[in-house]
Parts: C-alpha cells; structure tokens; sequence
C-alpha cells in the first residue's frame, strides 16, 4: 500500500492556525472521509496546535529543536487508503498527557464553563491520539483517523 | 490569517435584541478580538443576542467556550444568546458536543427571533 | 522587522500540486498583496513544483535528500511585510537554468505552440529568479515577489 | 486531489457547437484527462468548441498550452476554439500572457455564441 508523508513546519504563533486547517482539510479532502469526519480531523489538529501555542511554548522562553529555530511546530501527515496519522511536534515544555483525564462535559457544559474543550474535542474527535516525550525534549501528539468502510 | 469579523444590528421590540453576524474563522487567533466585541455589547444593554453563522466557516474550542461563557452572562442579565443559520459543518459540531442542549441552534432568523417573544 | 519561515515537504507527485498552491495562496493572501500579484505567485510556484516532478526527477531513478526519502521536494517560504521568498528545493537532475532561455513568448504562441510556457510563466511573474545547485546535488530555485507599495 | 471535471453539451444551428463547462483546477495533474477528454471531441465532429470558465479555478501552463494546441487543431478543420466567462483571475492571466490575442474570449456564452454565426 503506497503511503505519503508530508511535513510542515510553522512558527509557534497563532497567526498560522488557518494555515494549517488548510493543509488538513486539504489532504483528508483528498481522501475517502466523509465531511462530518473532514471537519472533525481538521478542528482536532487545530486544537492540538493551539494547545502547543498556548502551553507548550511560553513567551518568556526560547526553545529549539535540534538544529531548529526557536519555537516551531513541526506536523508530519502520513496518509495512505486506510487511515490518516498526524504527528504534532514541538521542543517546548513536557504535558502529562497520561494523567490528564478530559472533564466530564456534560456537566462540564450544564456549568457553562468556556475551558478544557480542546483535549475533549481531540480525544472525542479522533480514533487513536497518543502522546510521546523523547530524551531530547520533543513532545509529539499522534492523532489516527481511519475511514469508515461505506 | 485566520480572520473573523462581525456586523452588529439593533432591532427594538419591547426590548433590544442584537443580530450578530459573523464572517470568517473564529479560532484561536481570531478569538480575543471577537471576545472583547461582545464582551462591549453585553456590558452595555446587550442581553439579547442572536448569533448569525450563515458565513462563519470555522469554529475552534475557544469560540465555542466563548459563546457558552456570552450564555451564562447574558442569561444572569435575564437575557438569552441563540445561534441560527449554521453551515452543516458547523451545526454538526455543535451537536456532536452536545452544545445545541445549552443554546438554542435555529435554521433561520425568523425562527430564531421567536425565541425572544 | 519580523520575517517568518514556513517549510512544506512532499513527495514529488502531480497530486500535492493542489496543495502547494493552497500554502501558498493562503500565505501569500494575508500579506499586502494584489489579488493578481496572489495569482501570478501562485501559478509560478505550481510551474517550479510542475518542473521538478516533470524533469528533475525521473520515474526511473530514485533520489533522496540527505537523510530524507526517494523524490522529495522542499518548500520554503519566508514571508516580511516587504516580500515572499519561496525556494523550491529538489535533489534529482541537474538544470542548466542559466543556460536556458525562454522563448519568445509572442512568436511562440503565434505558432500555437504548447509548451515552454512554465519557465515564461516563472519568471515574468516573479520580481526576482535565481537556481542554485550545491556540491551534495540538492538544486535550488529562488523565487522572490516584492509587495507594491499603494 | 486537485480534481477537473467537464460536462460537455451539443448545440445544433447549421453546424454543431460543443460546450464544454470546466470545473475544477486544470494543472499538470488534471491535465491529462482532460486532454483526452477533448481530444475524443475533437477526433469526431468536435472542430466548433466553446469552453465555459466560470467554474474554473485554476489554470496552469500545461491547461492554457493545451487550449492552443486545441485551437490550432480546430483552425486545421475549419472550425474554432473560444472561451467564455472566465474568472477575474483566470481572465487577467490569459491576457498578461497575451493568449487572448490568439484565443477569443468573451464575457458570456451569448456573445460567445455570435463567434460561430
Ligand atoms: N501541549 C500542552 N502542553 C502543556 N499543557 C497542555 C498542553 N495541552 C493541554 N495542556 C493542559 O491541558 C489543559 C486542557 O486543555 P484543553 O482541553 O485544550 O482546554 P483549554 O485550553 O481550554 O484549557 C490546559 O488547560 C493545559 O493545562
Ligand atoms: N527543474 C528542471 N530540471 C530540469 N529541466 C528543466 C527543469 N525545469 C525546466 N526544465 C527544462 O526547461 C524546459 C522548459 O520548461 P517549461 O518552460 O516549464 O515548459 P515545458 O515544461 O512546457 O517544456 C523543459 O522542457 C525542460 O527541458
């Protein structure tokens, strides 16, 4: 089975957001999903992004990837006829992902509290999402969506 | 980039209801502007909001909590905040999260301004 | 003045030509630019990715970056308030760009003639077009687009 | 992913005219079938073509090569090649390239009808 990669490396800064809604939508667009699951992968990336923006890179600190610049986003898509996997990548600060449980949203949303939607959204949205930190401080979130046989 | 913009009506029955229509992606870049546009309308007479979504093609977490939060806000004030006219896109995400049980989704704005009579 | 870089790695395949074209416009559509000038930087970097899948890299033989996989092709773009730098990077075949002159565009199409249209295209669009080729076979070509001042 | 489709429709006056409506981005991977596409129209009576571009998006080198290529295939049989209602985009980049000295193009399929009378 042929499989593609495709990278894309952004400055940390939410300025590039759309960017890569774009770059999602158009390659899961291009693929057998339907819209529902298009709309779902392409806001669970931008959540994933925006939480590296806002917690994972903070302004007061600088950091790089190994022969990086500072404060990048690296996301790497592996598509092939089954499945798309998204690897969001940065050099900033450790989540506990493992111990990080989602808040019950339903009466999460009966409180009407405006946080925490985003992992929520993530978890919920797509089918397999894991976390990794390497010796050399890169954290990458893995997102998987499969497609639905018809 | 990620741009979002709104239009602001005033329409007077007994009380002032405001259309708000808004244009563009509102995601986290987009957001803090958009927040504090409504945050100005609700610390005024604003309490009766309607949500206009025909032209918004992207919604993120922070502008789905924000609306929850304009909800909360505007009904202490005894107002209300509804939504009508999203794209399917945008519909199905309000639905999937089970937002539509805490705000009021209509498919137009005549029905939608029957919620405030 | 802030200058950011974006980098877009694909393989090198006519069917990611949508997408770098969707990169593009989307960068080069939140900067200062005329809705032409978006058009005119859009079809040139189409042309340059169109090149490199066509004449750098053969079907026949497999050739990787440094590091990298078999028939890569790199995007750079590094954006300013002033300009749009894009630099479209491949390590097959070599091209004798300096060498290369394009034809005479009024004469060539007063015979109906088909093709040499992408090199035209490429650098009367752009403001500034440059190739390079390092000693470890990775060629380069430089596409640079100022923004008018109104 | 970057998709072109056509729909073509036969008109009888004296002579038969195609129209084909373009939709889609018409680049190097579209290209070649839609090449063959057309060139299947033009191997039988197809010599009298008129492309519809409103819902073209995109053209590149290879796309805008072959509406040359098309026409002076056409011209050969006696018949002709024009293009109407392009995009302001696709428009302005037929004419900075000069193609519209050598391939009519008008604003609407009306006038571009008058081209074949
Ligand atoms: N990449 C990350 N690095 C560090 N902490 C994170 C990261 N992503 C999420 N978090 C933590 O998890 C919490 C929940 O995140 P999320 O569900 O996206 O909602 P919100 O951003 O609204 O709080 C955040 O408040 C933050 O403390
Ligand atoms: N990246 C490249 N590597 C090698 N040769 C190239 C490259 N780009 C262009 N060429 C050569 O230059 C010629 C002109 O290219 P171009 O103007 O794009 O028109 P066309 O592809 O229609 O021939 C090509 O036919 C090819 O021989």
């Amino acid at each position: 089975m042929k499989t593609d990669s495709i990278y894309l490396k952004i400055p940390s800064d939410k300025f590039f957001l759309g960017l890569v809604r774009k770059v999602i939508t158009e390659l899961a667009g291009g693929m057998n999903y339907s819209q529902d699951d298009i709309a779902k992968i392409e806001i669970a990336v931008d959540e994933a992004c925006t939480n590296v923006i806002k917690y994972a890179y903070t302004s007061e600190e600088k950091i790089a990837f190994k022969g990086g610049k500072d404060n990048e986003i690296n996301i790497k898509v592996n598509i092939n006829t089954k499945r798309i996997i998204i690897e969001v990548s940065d050099a900033g600060k450790e989540f506990d992902f493992e111990n990080y449980h989602v808040p019950d949203i339903a009466a999460h949303l009966k409180e009407m509290k405006m946080h925490g939607l985003g992992l929520y959204i993530i978890k919920n949205f797509m089918d397999d999402v894991s976390y990794k930190r390497t010796p050399d401080g890169v954290n990458t979130l893995t997102l998987v969506k499969y497609i639905k046989k018809g | 980039m990620p741009m979002c913009s709104i239009k602001v009506e005033k329409i007077g029955f007994k009380i002032p209801i405001f259309i708000i229509r808004v244009t563009g992606s509102l995601d986290a870049y987009s957001f803090p502007e958009f927040e504090d546009k409504i945050r100005g309308i609700l610390d005024k007479d604003g309490i009766n909001l309607m949500f206009d979504f025909a032209n918004l093609e992207y919604i993120s977490s922070a502008g789905l909590g924000a609306m929850m939060g304009f909800a909360k806000i505007a009904r202490e004030k005894k107002g209300d905040l509804v939504i009508f006219n999203p794209t399917p896109k945008i519909n199905s995400i309000i639905n999937i999260l089970g937002l539509s049980k805490f705000i009021k989704v209509f498919d137009n704005e005549k029905t939608a301004l029957s919620a405030f009579e």
